[in-house]
This record gives C-alpha cells, structure tokens and sequence, in this order.
C-alpha cells in the first residue's frame, strides 16, 4: 500500500511517500503502527484531530476500513481557493 | 466542464472572456478570482502544494454537484499549484446560468467546496520566515449552508 | 468607483483583467456579467431605455452603500444602454475584498439594487413584435434580504 | 416643473417629456391634473400600482410633496441588469 504525505505532515516525516506493508484493517490501526516507526511519525500522527486523510484519493475519516485499498494519504485540513 | 490544475499562469480576463463566448443563452455569468495577497509587505513566495490525482477528482466532483443542485449553462474551475508572488492569481471559478441567482449561488458553493475539500495546502514564504496557512473555522462552517 | 452608463459595447474579459489589476492587498475578485439571452431563437433587438441623469445617480448610491456594508477594496459598474443584439454583455458588475465573502455579498447586493432601483427599462424586439420586459416578483423580493 | 415619461408611459403619451405649470402640492395631485388632460394621459395613468415616480432623480411614492420640484419622471417598474 502506497501511503503519501502532504503539507506539514509530509514534512514532518521528511518524505513525501512510504510503500507499507500491513494488516491493519482500518485508518487508526495503520496510524498506530506508523505511530510506532519512530519519533518524527509519533511527532507527525501526534494529534489526529489536526490532520485529514483520504483513501484512494477519496476524503474519508480514521475508522474507514482499509481492505482493498491502494493508496492512503495523510494531510493537514485543506487550504485552497 | 472545463478543470485545470495547473503550474501556469493564467489571465483571469481571457479566461473569462472565453468561458462567455462559449456559453449559448445563458443571461448570467459569475466569475471569482483568488489573488496572493501580501499582507503588510512581508510576501515573498506562496507556494502551493496539492495531490495530483485526487485534487482532479475532487474539483471534478464538486463541479458535477454544483450542476446537479442549480441550472447551469457550464461551470469552469482552474487552480495553479507552484511558487507564486503577489498579485498572481492563484485560481478562478466561473458559472453560467440563465438567471443570476443560480449563477451566484453555484459560484459560491463551488468556492465553499473548494476551500476546505480539494486538496491544496499553501505555504507563506516571506522576510519572517515560512508557514503554512491555517485552514480557517469560518471556511468549514461555510459549508453548513448547502 | 468607477460607473459607466454607456451605449458602446464592452468586453467582460478587459473590464476584469482591468479592474483586478487596479486592487492592492486584495485577495478576492468577483464579476457578474449580464448577456442578452435570445429565447428560442425570437429575438432581433434589445433595446434599453435609461433616465440619464438619474441613472449614475442611482448607481452611485448603490455602490455607495455597498462599500458601506461590506470591507471592499474597489467596486466596478458599466450599463449599457441603446439596441443590443443576442450575446452581447448588457451590463457588468465587480467587486474586489480581502476575503470572498466580502466580494460574493456585495456583487449580489449591487445586482438585486441594480435590477430594481436603477432607472433601465428593456424593450424586446423580435419575431414576435415587440414587448416591454416586465419587472419579476422575485427581483423585488430579492431586496428583503439586504 | 419638467414632467419626464419612460418607457411604456411614454409611449402611451406620444412624447418624452412636458412642461407643465401646476400648483400641486403632491405627486398624486400632479397625476390627477395629468390624467385630466387627454385621453393618452389618463390611460398612461390609470392604473397607479404599475407607475413608478421619481422627483427630482430620487424614487418616492405618489404622496410625495412637489414643493420645490424642477423634475417629475413616471416609469414602470425598472427592469436593468
């Protein structure tokens, strides 16, 4: 699974994209398990409520399941116009 | 439907100017434009980020919901991405409709949506160093009224 | 402000590109634009009668108050008047603000004072013969709202 | 006083505009005079609701007092945008 990174999050963990292997059956199991990577992902996921995420580019929240999903993203609330 | 995500710039007045010809019994046309604004001088790059692929989707999607909810003649959407100065426009949306309640009406949601569910990110670079802008509370609670 | 009450034709694209470039700090353009709309095709002529005089006074009263209400940065208003063929601009609207809200409001607000307050009346001539454009209900209605 | 007539009203009266000596004091008095004119006339005015007047290039109401008035205009209902 392709999981990418935009905006502050991205730098944050200093790379835009991780190709991940996991079971995780929803958005907050695979969180958890990059939480558990190192400190500057535990810095990045450190408060949920800031952050947005989409599955196969589509918006969706952190209890979403996962099953069958190709790309996953991960993103600060949205600033265009 | 004419969407463009784009690194280049663009003249908000050919755009608009073609969007009009192109429409066909259509008595009203809205268009807005966002433009970097320099606040107090200190302005040195916005820098758009966004996330190819899904930003085409979302734009699309919103742009299709737009023309489900009012009677539209053709709705147009384009957003730059990249280093931008001040005064550049950043993007437009136009609408065309018979009448012009509709004509506003979609505009307006289009930027609503726009704002807070295409995903784009700007970063303010400038003599006090870099940011991201915050999204706003006010953006959010704009989408309440659809 | 700038209000122009003219027979000549204008083009939306330069009055846009033209306005836009005369704001500073203002991160938000809108335009409204009215075209002649030629229903099912009956329509030779639309002329449009005004009170010279009386009309850049109403105008200037309406932009007035829209800058009153709303923090704008510049506000645009060209009517034409005289005999107009199909898909020509009859009249055009723009506003600049720091914030879209701003802008959005107050091109609407100019537009429903516009359509009811200003003295132009619209004669079609066509197919049919010709017929006074009579004023709708709901652009009266549309005042109560300001 | 300049009496000014727009659009189907001056049609319906056959000319732009009069000049006419009166000493009404309130549109609604002007009207009568008007409408006591010619045939043209009262049918222009004879349904008030459809009128609209302005003195001197402000819009009022047909109660409204022609003390001092150089310019009454009658029009329908105003149809821009």
């Amino acid at each position: 699974m392709d999981v990418l990174y935009f905006a502050w999050v991205r730098e944050r963990i200093g790379h835009p994209r991780d190709r991940v292997d996991t079971q995780a059956a929803t958005v907050r199991e695979l969180v958890a398990e990059l939480r558990a990577r190192e400190d500057r992902y535990a810095a990045a996921f450190a408060d949920l409520s800031a952050l947005r995420v989409a599955v196969d580019q589509e918006l969706t929240d952190f209890d979403a399941p996962l099953a069958g999903a190709r790309e996953v993203a991960f993103f600060p609330p949205m600033t265009g116009g | 439907m004419d969407i463009r995500v784009q690194e280049a710039a663009f003249d908000l007045g050919d755009e608009a100017r073609a969007f009009a010809a192109r429409q066909s019994g259509m008595g009203a046309v809205v268009t807005f434009t966002g433009i970097v604004r320099d606040v107090g001088g200190r302005l040195d790059v916005m820098e758009i980020e966004h996330y190819p692929g899904m930003t085409e989707r979302a734009l699309t999607k919103i742009a299709q919901e737009a023309r489900a909810r009012w009677s539209l003649g053709d709705v147009l959407i384009v957003h730059r991405y990249g280093r931008l100065r001040a005064d550049e426009t950043i993007m437009m949306v136009a609408t065309a409709a018979r009448h012009r309640a509709d004509a506003f009406q979609a505009a307006q949601f289009l930027m609503d949506y726009l704002k807070s569910r295409a995903p784009f990110w700007k970063k303010e670079h400038g003599r006090d160093g870099a940011a991201w802008v915050a999204a706003r509370d006010e953006d959010e609670v704009a989408l309440d009224r659809w």
